[in-house]
């Protein structure tokens, strides 16, 4: 067991990926966010997942955020071997939020982004399981969107 | 599966089940293990800190609209006009019982604590709008009458202290009810 | 240190005395309410119920079945009410898993808009006569929903033809069930069944 | 003696059923679309959603304080564990540091509330198991932490208790003892529950071998808590990521260690509760002995503003992990609150690990999960 601080976790994604991952993302924010394209969010997770030193085997959460003019998409990631945790985010535009889904990488993603989509529209490029999964099928938009309007009506019930 | 082990396995469940109906039996026929309250013949004694319908003493509120800016789920609707001596004074003060879902923060943030739970919980009503508690039992009528009187009251004591050349002694302010 | 079961003292009261209710029950803030209102509407009619219906009355009031339907924190008190310590089964409520064999539906939790036609469906499927007991400020209003949510149904009475007794709490405690229930038993004593015509 | 007949001969037509929303074994409003080949289930897809409330969206209309009775009914049955990992999650964004007796009294109010419902959950599991009896015993109990509960903050089971920066009251006269009371009497009926069901032959038959989850597959599926636990998996966020005055306080980790069966059976996770509740115990007789005085409530101002940030706070709450996502724009409310339940994810892995198994222990699965849907849908 050897636990990393997020500074040599970044310094890790750095040496393989170059210019592959941005930014880690440090100020007031707990555990800090490497932040990386949408596109290479496969092989950065496929990354952390297998490295020796990283061995991060457990996804905690994916969590999608609304900006108002983008999108981003948090996850929080676990080592169960060598307890050390971080994020990782990735931007997306606001008028085209698709990402490549990560659930080869980890099974547990797969209701985490059904839930992501569900809730804030992000589609998941990819994905097993695409489908809405805790509002009914024909409902309207996505609720979590900041510029979400509350309908009038849902099969005849008023909201 | 050999004839031994089909034996085995009925005589170890008989043994365990008779453990377990022993335990059963045990807590069926003691009469010390009752546990039953029997509700409409015996209540239990509510602890100070329950958390019931809200109760509010209008003749104690200072119309501060604090529990309605607290409440998470716009359950209480006050309205208000302007008394004689500037402050406000409650033409109505409403709770939706059917909504309120019981949380206390409205009592914790009530500055003259006149907002408060009550340990009454039993209160089944056949329609909706039997819910809605309104706490001021004054119709608007009786309200502005009295605040008139209450100016009427303030203008004469007014006039006493400036012909006795004094400040003028503000008498209590009865527009708000009687205190109970 | 710990002492066996056996040198236990009675636990019908954990913490709290339990003492005989007062001949008068104090009235809280509610009852004195629904007098209130009662007297602006005008109060309600007198039914005069024959031998017939009152034979019929008692024994619908003492075996009202109820389905055992718990969607969230209500059902947990439904378990609690059902369970030992305050008992609906003395008051003929025995819990049902199925409502073909239910004659009152307890909405124990929120409905959502989702849980919806499940619901009507339910309640469609009960047998005549029925009875529906909105339980707790979710199914009332919509409640600690009522406000913010996008996806609580505001109220079952929205979505069923009627509902018999109201019970405010978030959720009540069972006492407070229990007296819904005494509540209900009472409004089918007054019910009148012969001498009505069909619609 | 004629031959046996074959399994591929008995197979038949495949047929498509729905169990739920309304099941009294689901354990509130969960649908299972099953399709079975006659007894046995080879497919079984959860549909969630029928209490989805929208709690993350009220949290970003309400304001931060005013989300606490909210988290009551994230998970009905450990109301407190909810309101003291949100007020941790707010406090660890905010940087408020909370008095030490305040700590305690948490640590406190979350060991009783989880007895309290791995009691439930131990009743209603044996229930489903066809053993009503334990249902009863386990509510029995509950109501004398229900009584303790209404006796700090007045409510049975919404508590509304925690506040951002310490804890709405104090502990109210004579609760400790009352609490110690209540561990006496408590802890030898452990072994009672294990002399009247656990051992019983016939839930043992039911429920060893069936839903067998690999340490590996828990992790990769991202179970946690007790269900991770009974995989033999040592993992304890008060452990691993201790937090409050947990790595002050001496108790263990409890894990499957196939009593029966397999390791990592229904039987594991259903005695993983069994011993945390004796662990629970454990630590509230610590915490009554050491527990300080002092205030319980931190200087907060009334318009409560945390400064700009994102934090992820993550408690051990009964059904696992209990994780709040919490990004602040600086303003009255938050800009975006996710939370991350345990019952979610198990509910993950149920189409995986319930292939193949009979109809009747598709009820033990859900029952040794322990999810609670208010959780899995928010």
């Amino acid at each position: 067991m050897k636990t990393l601080s997020a500074q040599e976790i970044f310094e890790k994604l750095k040496g393989k990926f170059g210019d592959g991952v941005v930014s880690l993302q440090t100020e007031s924010v707990n555990p800090p966010f490497a932040v990386v394209p949408p596109g290479s969010i496969q092989e950065v997770c496929r990354f952390l997942k297998e490295d020796p030193d990283l061995l991060f085997d457990y996804l905690v959460c994916i969590s999608g955020v609304d900006h108002k003019d983008k999108f981003a998409v948090a996850y929080h990631v676990y080592s169960t071997e060598h307890r050390h945790r971080i994020g990782v985010k990735a931007m997306l535009p606001h008028d085209n939020p698709v990402i490549p889904t990560v659930d080869v990488v980890w099974k547990a993603a797969i209701y985490l982004e059904r839930e992501t989509y569900d809730l804030m529209g992000i589609v998941f490029e990819g994905s097993c399981d695409p489908n809405r999964i805790l509002l009914p099928d024909d409902w309207e938009g996505h609720p979590l969107r900041k510029d979400y309007i509350y309908p009038e009506q849902y099969h005849g019930i008023k909201i | 599966m050999g004839l031994r082990e089909y034996i085995s396995d009925i005589s170890e469940a008989v043994v365990t089940i008779a453990k377990g109906m022993r335990i059963t039996w045990k807590y069926g026929v003691d009469p010390k293990e009752e546990t039953t309250i029997f509700y409409p013949e015996e209540r239990m004694v509510m602890p100070e800190r329950t958390r019931g319908f809200l109760f509010n003493d209008v003749a104690r509120c200072i119309v501060c609209n604090m529990c309605v800016k607290q409440c998470p789920i716009d359950c209480i609707t006050l309205e208000s006009i302007k008394g004689a001596d500037k402050k406000n004074v409650l033409t109505s003060y409403k709770i939706d019982m059917g909504r309120c879902m019981h949380c206390g923060l409205c009592v914790e943030i009530c500055p003259p604590k006149s907002l408060v739970h009550t340990d009454g919980y039993e209160g089944s009503s056949h329609t909706r709008e039997e819910l809605i508690v309104e706490f001021v039992e004054d119709d608007l009528a009786t309200i502005k009458a009295r605040i008139a009187a209450h100016a009427a009251e303030l203008a004469k004591a007014a006039k006493a202290a400036e012909a006795a050349g004094k400040a003028p002694a503000a008498p209590a302010n009865p527009a708000g009810g009687e205190k109970k | 240190m710990s002492q066996g079961p056996a040198k236990r003292k009675p636990i019908k009261s954990n913490i709290f005395d339990v003492v005989p209710a007062p001949a008068e029950i104090p009235q809280n803030v509610l009852q004195k309410n629904f007098e209130r209102v009662r007297a602006c509407k005008g109060g309600e009619g007198i039914i005069e119920v024959g031998i017939a219906d009152l034979f019929i009355n008692w024994c619908r009031k003492n075996s009202l079945w109820y389905l055992y339907y718990a969607t969230a924190c209500c059902g947990i008190e439904l378990m609690q009410g059902g369970a030992s310590k305050y008992d609906f089964d003395r008051f003929g409520a025995v819990f049902r898993a199925t409502p073909r064999q239910a004659d009152m539906l307890m909405t124990a939790g929120t409905i959502t808009h989702k849980m919806a036609e499940r619901v009507q469906r339910i309640y469609a499927q009960m047998p005549e006569p029925k009875y529906v007991i909105a339980i707790g400020a979710c199914t009332i209003t919509g409640g600690p929903f009522y406000k913010d949510s996008y996806s609580v149904v505001k109220g079952v009475d929205l979505i069923l033809p009627k509902v018999d007794v109201y019970v405010p709490g978030c959720p009540p405690r069972p006492e407070a069930w229990i007296e819904g229930i005494r509540n209900l038993q009472n409004l089918i004593m007054k019910t009148k069944n012969y001498g009505l015509k069909k619609a | 003696m004629t031959e046996p007949i074959s399994k591929e001969a008995l197979r038949t037509d495949e047929w498509t059923i729905n169990m739920g929303p309304h099941h009294p074994s689901t354990h509130g409003v969960l649908r299972l679309e099953l399709t079975t080949d006659g007894e046995i289930v080879s497919k079984a897809r959860p549909s969630l959603g029928y209490l989805h409330r929208g709690l993350e969206k009220i949290g970003e209309r309400v304001a931060w304080a005013q989300f606490m009775p909210f988290t009551d009914r994230l998970d009905y049955l450990a109301g407190m564990n909810c309101n003291c990992a949100y007020a941790w999650a707010v406090e660890k964004l905010a940087g408020i540091e909370i008095p030490e007796r305040a700590e305690w009294i948490r640590v406190l109010v979350c060991e009783l509330n989880r007895i309290s419902s791995h009691l439930v959950a131990w009743g209603s599991f044996c229930a489903d198991m066809g053993a009503f009896t334990p249902l009863l015993y386990g509510i029995r109990e509950r109501e004398w932490v229900n009584d303790l509960f209404e006796m700090v903050c007045g409510q049975r089971l919404t508590y509304n208790y925690a506040r951002i920066g310490g804890v709405s009251h104090d502990l109210p006269p004579g609760f400790l003892e009352k609490t110690k009371e209540f561990c006496d009497y408590f802890e030898p009926l452990i072994d009672e529950y294990n002399r009247l069901i656990t051992y019983n032959k016939i839930l043992v038959h039911r429920l060893k071998n069936i839903g067998v989850i690999s340490a590996r597959d828990a992790i990769e599926w991202g179970l946690s808590g007790p269900n991770l636990r009974g995989s033999g998996f040592a993992y304890d966020i008060r452990r691993a990521e201790p937090y409050s005055v947990y790595p002050k306080l001496d108790f263990n980790v409890v894990v499957g260690h196939a009593d029966r069966g397999t390791l990592g059976d229904c039987f594991d996770r259903y005695l993983v509760r069994i011993d945390e509740m004796r662990e629970s115990v454990k630590i509230v007789r610590q915490v009554i002995d050491r527990i300080p005085d002092g205030p319980v409530m931190a200087k907060v101002p009334r318009v409560f503003k945390p400064p700009a940030g994102e934090c992820y706070f993550r408690a051990e709450s009964p059904r696992g992990e209990t994780g709040f996502y919490l990004i602040s724009d600086g303003g009255t409310n938050a800009y975006r609150l996710k939370i991350r339940t345990g019952s979610y994810m198990a509910m993950n892995i149920f189409e995986k690990i319930s292939k193949g198994v009979m109809i009747s222990d598709i009820v033990a699965l859900i029952g040794s999960f322990d999810i609670i849907l208010p959780e899995t849908d928010r």
